[in-house]
């Protein structure tokens, strides 16, 4: 550590000490937009017109439980006792979104792993499909929901005045998720569910402009930072809705987009 | 301690620690007590919570500062001067307390008419002898007039004699001439008031940098909370002692004292606060050249010293407690030689080795450096980091054929062959080092005297690891051995070592506090050997107090003054540990010498007609009943000696000491404003700028630094002792709570290591944008003797002063550190020099003249000798489960 | 005002929680004093299976009542501390190394160097020996200093005989 | 006879025989699902720290580290004044800070308001210390303007502990005490209770990789003795009690430095405010708490968590229904 030029005081220095969050966070919260993002689209898209959407969804289970899967093992990973990830389960403490969190991600875990599994093996009965897709359903977005409030629900600097945070996240998470969904049902050739994907991306982006700018405000994002986010997230993929050839264009944006976001999320309060 | 012994006639700390909270008012000078002594200090601020004032006066803003209410910066090195100005006011302004002066103190006594003061003689006082520097007290007329019981000698003067200064101060007649009106022109009050006169609130401002205003409102304070209601203390430590005028600052500070009635008194007195756990014993017994157990003065090579007759008339005061000494000499003797010692053999009294001169450890220093030693024991000390101008300790370590070394860790002074970043490489020194590992604290028993002259036995827990073995130990085997080797000498040259009494074994099997058995069986039963200090009469039986020696012979004593520590068989004193409710002296809880007096002189805490100076301030007194004195504290008097007992004419001893005179070791019963004999720089204080000063003497500009002071020439030692361009910055040491003395206790120790992790420099901001450096720099500072890098830690807390007319810088350095340790770095003493003063050769290391410059940029390319170690142990508790195991040992389970 | 959830339902306290207790239970103590500076505070030595467990203050003690200052709250570190040396330390003249040496031997040849230099001295015609000398006591116990000052002044004749103190 | 006395003659809870590998793995794996019988409750605990009696000696960190034989974490000189402990950690529960205010009402004078330059602003209150009239009065001196503050900083132990409410492992507990816990068994790292903290007290381990903080001496606690730090604390800066009395005593203590001339005096963490619960290891401050690096204002996070769930839920709902509309609606022959 080097000396400060003077006998500085504390007056001038944050108080609170950033927690040990780092590259693997940002990953978590990325690929917990990405999951969530992609199931829920799909899942209501399922629901609403199983026809149309039937070739994405045998695609979008599997996806959202291998992405699921990953933003675990960096979860896990993360703690500072990986061998003690089962003491998570160890209490349902409503109070503590990270708790919340945790059993939602479990929960959706459950049914997600019976959807992806009926679509991975090709069982496809009448009854369990929808059962499962309604039990998933709140679960995926508990998980969608409480990561945002994990991080606004902070003393930490940048976080404790997100007040939008939370609605950034999952506005942004459905858009991202509409927006993967539609690029794949492009190369899938499903036609019918990308045109509707394609106007639900355009839709959802257009519904997370709100929450997104009060949270930039809040958060008083870095200009560099507002205008990457800005082109990738918004202005890029709003311009590319008219042209189906470049859905992938769009898909890959709103996640470098997100992603992005989510860095300078986490990285936040070490910057104070 | 000649200042508090000459003034008082003992030289210790007059009170207890806990007696601070007593006191209306605090002086802290010459002290940093809430970083040095953190746990005494909430005595002082205890008093301030009841409304007490604390004031501080030093160098630096340091953590005592900011918890005093008045904090007034002087220059270092400017004490007698701030304390002269204080006695001043006191004086001119009539603030001084009559009664007690007049009755209590030598204020009235008639002084030789032949004497001169500094006043007249421009700075110096009569009796001065150029040629060697000294004084001879015998020619400067210092005596009282009048007949004088003993002549004193001219070797009073010179250094290496000091008996007289720590105890009693010397021999003057009993019965002075006095004029208890106080005009006498050559009575001690008017001689006292003309000294002093010089010393104005605008004079001593001048020396001392603060403001005139600052020294009046000291002196009102004080002023203003003495007398009969109240009473003020006065604290010091080293920033007063390690001084060439040490002595005459605790002698100015017992002059005031005396003259606002403060001695002997609850809430009063001079509180000694001191470094060691048992620096106050170790002078007690005196592992000292000049001193003998219990504060007797080792005989010389003078004639009169040649024979114990000769020894016992010369020494002996004629009134006065030191009328027994020959008891204590020849108890002395007799606890020593055992049977050997008859009264045929003087007692062995010819095999204790005669004093020839100066063989303090500085001049000690000074003989190993020029090659004239040939073997050194240093036990738990670190010359060659702590040791003044510590460069020229490393070339004495260099230049002996052996050194044993006793210690716990690898002290600087156990590796200055390899790892002293100064010296040359180990195949260029010859030095033969052995390394005794020494248990520690927890691993042994034994006795603490503490600074209030407390005895304190600390119990053995645990069996030390390994070979690690007390020092106790290690002498015992030693002294064994040797006895031993000298078994079949025939030489009387030997007889000594061969009649010495040296039994200590162990009687019964060595048992811990958890009832197993010790693994070491040879070491020495510590308890027998306090008793052998207690003493015993000759049929074995262990004393109850001093007062039954004899000196036929009969009796046998270690250390006269610590007699009544072991009363019985079976009872150690030190040992005990009971608390008195309602008495605040807790008399039963260790041991204090004398005789477990907690207050020394509390006599005067009484009129002079035996009653309490008042209600609030009620120690001991006079019950006219039982006819003899009482109160919670053991009385410093004769128990039943009236206040009304006037001696006869020619009486001798104790029986001389009136009834009303509290000072008893004092051959007339007096607190001495001033002092005849006992300290050989003067009968007055003084102020003498330090022997490397930017500045000249501007009080007496004729005579710039104390004249006695002995320098040591010399290419390692070299001085910058005139006012000088080249190192105009005052420097002052310091100890940090943090850390302890050259860090052999603190610098091994990574839970201390981490508050303080390294040597820096304390200096303003105004210094700072001079040479040019920013708070955290690395910077070098530099003496005539050595430069060393540290850290600059820049802060507003120092401030430059304004002394004679321009601005004067200082600079705080801590002493912690040096080049064995888990940090390393700078060693403060290798700056400062080999000086010392008269009376004690005391050297100068709390002021010296520096010179600060930038960089080097990487700083002092030290390299730890120990690499840190974050956890003491990390073995978990024995027999106790994960619940229970400590919480950060990361031991527990789950 | 805001309203929290004060969580007044039992806490998942784990079974390890529920046993807290302190590590002290069961073991010995010892009163003791600090070995650091002159105040002289009063400190209690626990142990436990002949180890050294935890030290603090005494609150008996009149003079600090159970407080401590850092260095003896560090008393601990002191004594159960990796770079105390528990075996002699030899260095040979003009060696770069330390070579460890038994206790016995260390007292035997320091006795012998004692010997030679005082007999050398003293033959040499020398009243008192000053050729070699002592340093160090005011860490010690009295009895220590004592025993130093006895054998070294009354037995040996030794004039350099010193410690820290100096008055 | 003292506790310190009374505790050794107490049997020690047994250790479990050492388990097998098999057996390991189950205690491991079960650890976190068995649970202790819960304490009966005591009356709330904590610490009051009288920053007006703070010598600064540091005795409170080296008795904490000792007693709970935590690491020395790192060697660094700061430069900050005295302070080379820099911060709260896992590793170092108490902190003694430092403050120098010197020359600060002439700075004061001199420098423009509010323009920030130093970090030992006082409170304006600091001006009246010194009697109006100017003269020296030997009855009550006035509180020197040149001050060095010295604070000994812990966990608060908050009424309402948001680290309490953060941890999803109920590894942090309400004791029996009221004092906030955090059972070393069974955190597992997760260090969101690092990032709810107003405070900054915890952080997790570089050992362990769990979150450790001041336990106030839990397990010393259990057997009637006094928390180390408060135990070792030469000058009573620190106390240690039940919070009802240490409030009361703290109330007085204010009341009479007021009287002294210290107009600055007040409690921090005594009461609680519109966003934050009281603290039961409170303080006595002598000037602003933000000089001594404590927020002035702290705010529980959890104050904000309704009300972002619920733009949170309403946007995430609005989203779904958006996307079902489209799904619905578009695209489909009419």
């Amino acid at each position: 550590m080097t000396p400060s030029p003077t006998a500085t005081g504390y007056a001038h220095r944050e108080v609170t000490k950033p927690p040990n969050w780092h590259g693997l966070v940002v990953w978590d919260v990325m690929l917990n937009a990405v999951t969530t993002g992609v199931f829920l689209v799909a899942a209501v898209g399922d629901l609403a017109r199983p026809t149309a959407f039937a070739p994405v969804a045998a695609w979008a289970y599997p996806l959202a439980l291998a992405v699921l899967l990953a933003d675990l093992v960096c979860l896990v990973l993360d703690l500072g006792n990986p061998l003690r990830f089962h003491h998570m389960l160890r209490v349902f403490k409503p109070s503590s979104p990270m708790s919340l969190g945790v059993w939602c991600l479990t929960a959706y875990s459950l049914p997600l792993t019976g959807l992806a599994a009926c679509a991975l093996f090709g069982w496809r009965t009448e009854w369990l499909h929808p059962a499962l897709l309604v039990v998933a359903l709140p679960f995926s977005f508990g998980s969608a929901a409480y990561k945002g409030v994990l991080f606004s629900t902070t003393a930490q600097p940048g976080w404790r005045d997100a007040r939008w945070l939370g609605a950034y996240h999952v506005t942004s998470a459905l858009a991202i998720g509409a927006g993967v969904l539609w690029a794949l049902a492009e190369w899938l050739g499903a036609s019918e569910a990308a045109g509707l994907l394609r106007w639900a991306t355009a839709g959802l982006i257009l519904l997370g402009v709100y929450p997104a700018v009060r949270f930039a405000v809040e958060f008083r994002a870095s200009r560099v930072v507002m205008v990457v986010v800005t082109v990738l997230s918004f202005v890029l993929p709003l311009v590319l809705v008219a042209t189906p050839q470049a859905a992938w264009v769009a898909a890959v944006a709103l996640l470098v987009g997100g992603y992005v976001a989510r860095s300078a999320l986490v990285h936040r309060p070490h910057r104070s | 301690m000649p200042g508090l012994g000459a003034t008082l006639g003992r030289g210790a700390a007059t009170t207890y620690q806990q007696d601070l909270a007593n006191a209306d008012c605090l002086l802290v000078m010459g002290s940093n007590m809430a970083e040095a002594h953190p746990v005494g200090f909430r005595w002082p601020l205890k008093a301030k919570e009841n409304g007490a004032t604390l004031i501080h006066v030093d160098p630096r803003f340091s953590r005592t500062s900011a918890l005093c209410d008045v904090f007034v910066p002087i220059r270092a090195g400017t004490d007698i001067a701030f304390l002269g100005g204080l006695i001043r006011h006191v004086i001119e302004h009539d603030k001084w307390f009559r009664e007690f002066v007049l009755a209590y103190t030598n204020a009235a006594v008639i002084v030789d008419e032949g004497f001169r003061d500094t006043e007249e003689l421009g700075g110096l006082f009569s009796g001065f002898d150029p040629t060697d520097r000294t004084y001879d007290p015998q020619a400067g007329h210092w005596n009282y007039a009048g007949a004088n019981g003993k002549t004193q000698h001219k070797d009073e003067g010179n250094p290496g004699t000091h008996g007289y200064g720590h105890m009693g101060g010397g021999e003057q007649h009993p019965q002075p001439q006095k004029d208890p009106t106080l005009r006498h022109p050559n009575c001690v009050f008017q001689i006292l008031k003309r000294h002093f006169a010089r010393y104005t609130p605008e004079a001593v401002a001048g020396v001392c940098g603060c403001s005139p205003e600052q020294v009046v409102r000291v002196a009102e304070l004080l002023a203003a909370n003495s007398g009969r209601e109240r009473t003020s203390t006065i604290v010091y430590a080293v920033g007063w002692t390690h001084h060439t005028t040490g002595v005459q600052i605790i002698r100015a500070a017992g002059i005031l004292q005396l003259l606002l009635g403060n001695m002997g008194r609850p809430g009063g007195g001079i509180m000694a606060m001191r470094g060691h756990s048992s620096i106050q014993g170790s002078t007690d017994v005196a592992t000292l050249y000049d001193l003998l157990p219990g504060y007797l003065p080792q005989p010389t090579t003078d004639d009169a010293h040649s024979t114990l007759r000769g020894y016992l008339d010369k020494e002996t005061l004629s009134t006065g407690y030191w009328a027994n000494m020959p008891a204590f000499v020849v108890s002395l003797l007799k606890a020593w030689y055992g049977a050997a010692a008859t009264p045929e053999n003087e007692f062995g009294f010819g095999w204790i080795p005669r004093v020839d001169g100066d063989h303090s450890h500085l001049v000690t220093t000074d003989r190993m450096a020029r090659g004239e030693m040939t073997g050194y024991f240093v036990f738990g000390q670190n010359p060659a980091g702590g040791g003044m101008n510590a460069g020229m300790q490393r070339a004495g370590l260099r230049a002996l054929d052996w050194l044993v070394v006793a210690d716990w860790f690898e002290t600087e002074t156990a590796t200055f062959w390899k790892n002293d970043p100064t010296g040359p490489p180990p195949r260029d020194v010859k030095t033969e080092v052995f390394f005794i590992p020494a248990a520690g604290s927890p691993e042994k028993e034994g006795t603490l005297v503490n600074t209030q002259r407390l005895l304190q036995w600390h119990n053995q827990a645990l069996d030390p690891p390994g070979d690690c073995r007390s020092d106790a130990w290690f002498v015992y085997q030693l002294g064994r051995r040797l006895k031993e080797l000298y078994a079949d000498s025939a030489d009387p040259r030997d007889w000594p070592i061969q009649a010495l009494t040296w039994d200590y074994d162990r009687r019964h099997p060595h048992t811990l506090p958890d009832r197993t058995a010790s693994r070491i069986h040879d070491e020495p039963d510590t308890l027998r050997i306090l008793q052998e200090m207690n003493g015993r009469t000759a049929d074995g039986r262990l004393l109850q107090t001093f007062g039954e020696l004899k000196d036929d012979g009969s009796t046998a004593c270690g250390c006269w003054i610590y007699s009544g520590v072991t009363p019985e068989p079976g009872r150690n004193r030190a040992n005990e540990r009971d608390r008195t409710p309602g008495n605040p002296v807790e008399p039963n809880w260790g041991f204090a010498w004398p005789l477990n007096r907690r207050v020394m002189y509390n006599r005067a805490s009484a009129d002079p007609d035996g009653k309490p100076w008042s209600e609030r301030k009620k120690l001991i007194w006079w019950d006219e009943a039982e006819q003899r004195w009482t109160g919670p504290d053991v009385p410093d008097f004769e128990p039943t000696k009236p206040p009304t007992y006037r001696p006869p004419a020619g009486a001798t001893g104790m029986a001389a000491i009136a009834g009303d005179t509290p000072f008893i070791m004092k051959t007339d019963g007096l607190g001495w404003l001033y002092a005849a004999k006992g300290v050989k720089d003067g009968p007055l204080p003084a102020h003498y700028e330090p022997i490397e000063s930017p500045v000249g003497n501007s009080l007496h500009p004729r005579q710039p630094d104390n004249p006695t002071v002995r320098t040591f020439p010399g290419p390692l030692n070299p001085l910058a002792a005139a006012p000088t361009a080249d190192f105009p910055v005052v420097a002052t040491t310091f100890r940090l709570t943090e850390h302890y003395l050259s860090g052999p206790m603190s610098r091994f120790n990574s839970w201390l290591n981490e508050l303080m992790p390294e040597m820096f420099v304390e200096c303003g901001p105004e210094l700072a944008a001079e040479v040019g450096f920013a708070n955290g720099d690395w910077v070098t500072v530099r003496t005539p003797r050595a430069g060393i890098v540290c850290r600059a830690l820049v802060t507003s807390r120092i401030k430059p002063l304004r002394v004679d007319g321009r601005a004067v810088h200082q600079v705080g350095l801590p002493f912690h550190w040096a080049f064995a340790g888990e940090t390393v770095g700078g060693n403060a003493n290798d700056l400062t020099s080999i000086v010392a003063d008269v009376n004690v050769s005391m050297h100068e290391a709390k002021v010296f003249a520096v010179r600060v410059e930038k960089g080097p940029a990487g700083g002092p390319g030290l390299l730890p000798t120990k690499r840190p170690v974050a956890w003491p142990t990390r073995e978990p508790t024995p027999g106790t489960p994960p619940a229970a195991q400590p919480e950060g040992g990361y031991a527990h389970g789950g | 005002m805001f309203s929290l959830p004060m969580s007044n339902r039992p806490q998942p306290f784990s079974p390890q929680t529920s046993d807290k207790a302190s590590r002290l239970r069961g073991a010995t103590v010892t009163a003791s004093v600090c070995p650091y500076c002159a105040v002289g505070c009063g400190q209690l030595i626990y142990t436990k299976g002949g180890r050294l467990i935890d030290i603090e203050g005494d609150p008996r003690s009149p003079i600090n009542e159970g407080t401590l200052c850092p260095k003896g709250a560090n008393a601990f570190q002191l004594a159960v501390n990796p770079h105390r040396v528990t075996q002699v330390l030899y260095r040979a003249p003009y060696s770069a190394k330390w070579e460890p040496k038994p206790l016995a031997w260390a007292v035997d040849t320091i006795a012998r160097r004692v010997k030679a230099a005082r007999d050398a001295e003293l033959s040499a015609g020398g009243k008192a020996v000053k050729s070699f000398g002592t340093l160090g006591g005011a860490t010690l116990d009295i009895e220590e200093n004592y025993l130093m000052k006895k054998l070294f002044t009354g037995g040996l004749g030794v004039l350099p005989v010193e410690n820290q103190a100096r008055i | 006879m003292a506790a310190e006395f009374d505790v050794t003659a107490r049997g020690s809870p047994a250790a479990d025989p050492p388990p097998g590998i098999l057996g390991k793995v189950m205690r491991h794996l079960l650890h976190p699902f068995r649970r202790g019988t819960p304490p009966q409750p005591q009356p709330a605990t904590g610490f009051y720290t009288d920053t007006s009696v703070c010598i600064g000696c540091k005795a409170c960190e080296v008795a904490c580290k000792q007693w709970n034989q935590l690491p020395a974490d790192g060697f660094a000189f700061t430069g900050n004044s005295y302070d080379n402990t820099g911060a709260l950690s896992a590793e170092s529960w108490r902190h003694v800070k430092f403050v120098e205010q010197f020359d600060v009402l002439r700075s004061l004078r001199e420098r423009v308001p509010g323009n920030g330059g130093g970090t030992s602003e006082p409170l304006a209150e600091r001006a009246e210390h010194s009697p109006a009239d100017g003269r020296l009065s030997l009855d009550v001196i006035p509180p020197p303007a040149d001050r060095w503050l010295m604070m000994s900083d812990v966990c608060k132990h908050c009424a309402a502990a948001p680290c309490q409410h953060a941890c999803p492992t109920g590894a942090i507990v309400y004791n029996e005490f009221g004092n906030v816990y955090i059972q070393p068994d069974i955190c597992n790292g997760c260090a969101y209770c690092i990032a709810a903290c107003p405070f900054g007290v915890i952080t997790r381990s570089h050992f362990d990789g769990h979150a450790h903080k001041c336990t106030l001496c839990y397990d010393r606690q259990k057997d009637g003795l006094v928390p180390a730090c408060a135990k070792a604390c030469p000058t009573a800066s620190i106390q240690f009690g039940p919070v009802a009395e240490l409030r009361e005593r703290a109330a007085k203590r204010v009341d009479e430095l007021k009287q002294r001339g210290h107009a600055a005096a007040h409690l921090y963490g005594n009461q609680r405010t519109e966003a934050y619960s009281e603290l039961h290891s409170f303080y006595l401050l002598l000037d602003r708490p933000a000089v001594y690096g404590l927020p002035d204002d702290p705010v529980n996070p959890w104050v904000h968590m309704r009300g972002d769930y619920l733009r949170t839920v309403a946007f995430g709902l609005a989203g779904l229904l958006l996307t079902l509309a489209v799904f619905l609606l578009a695209g489909r022959p009419a």
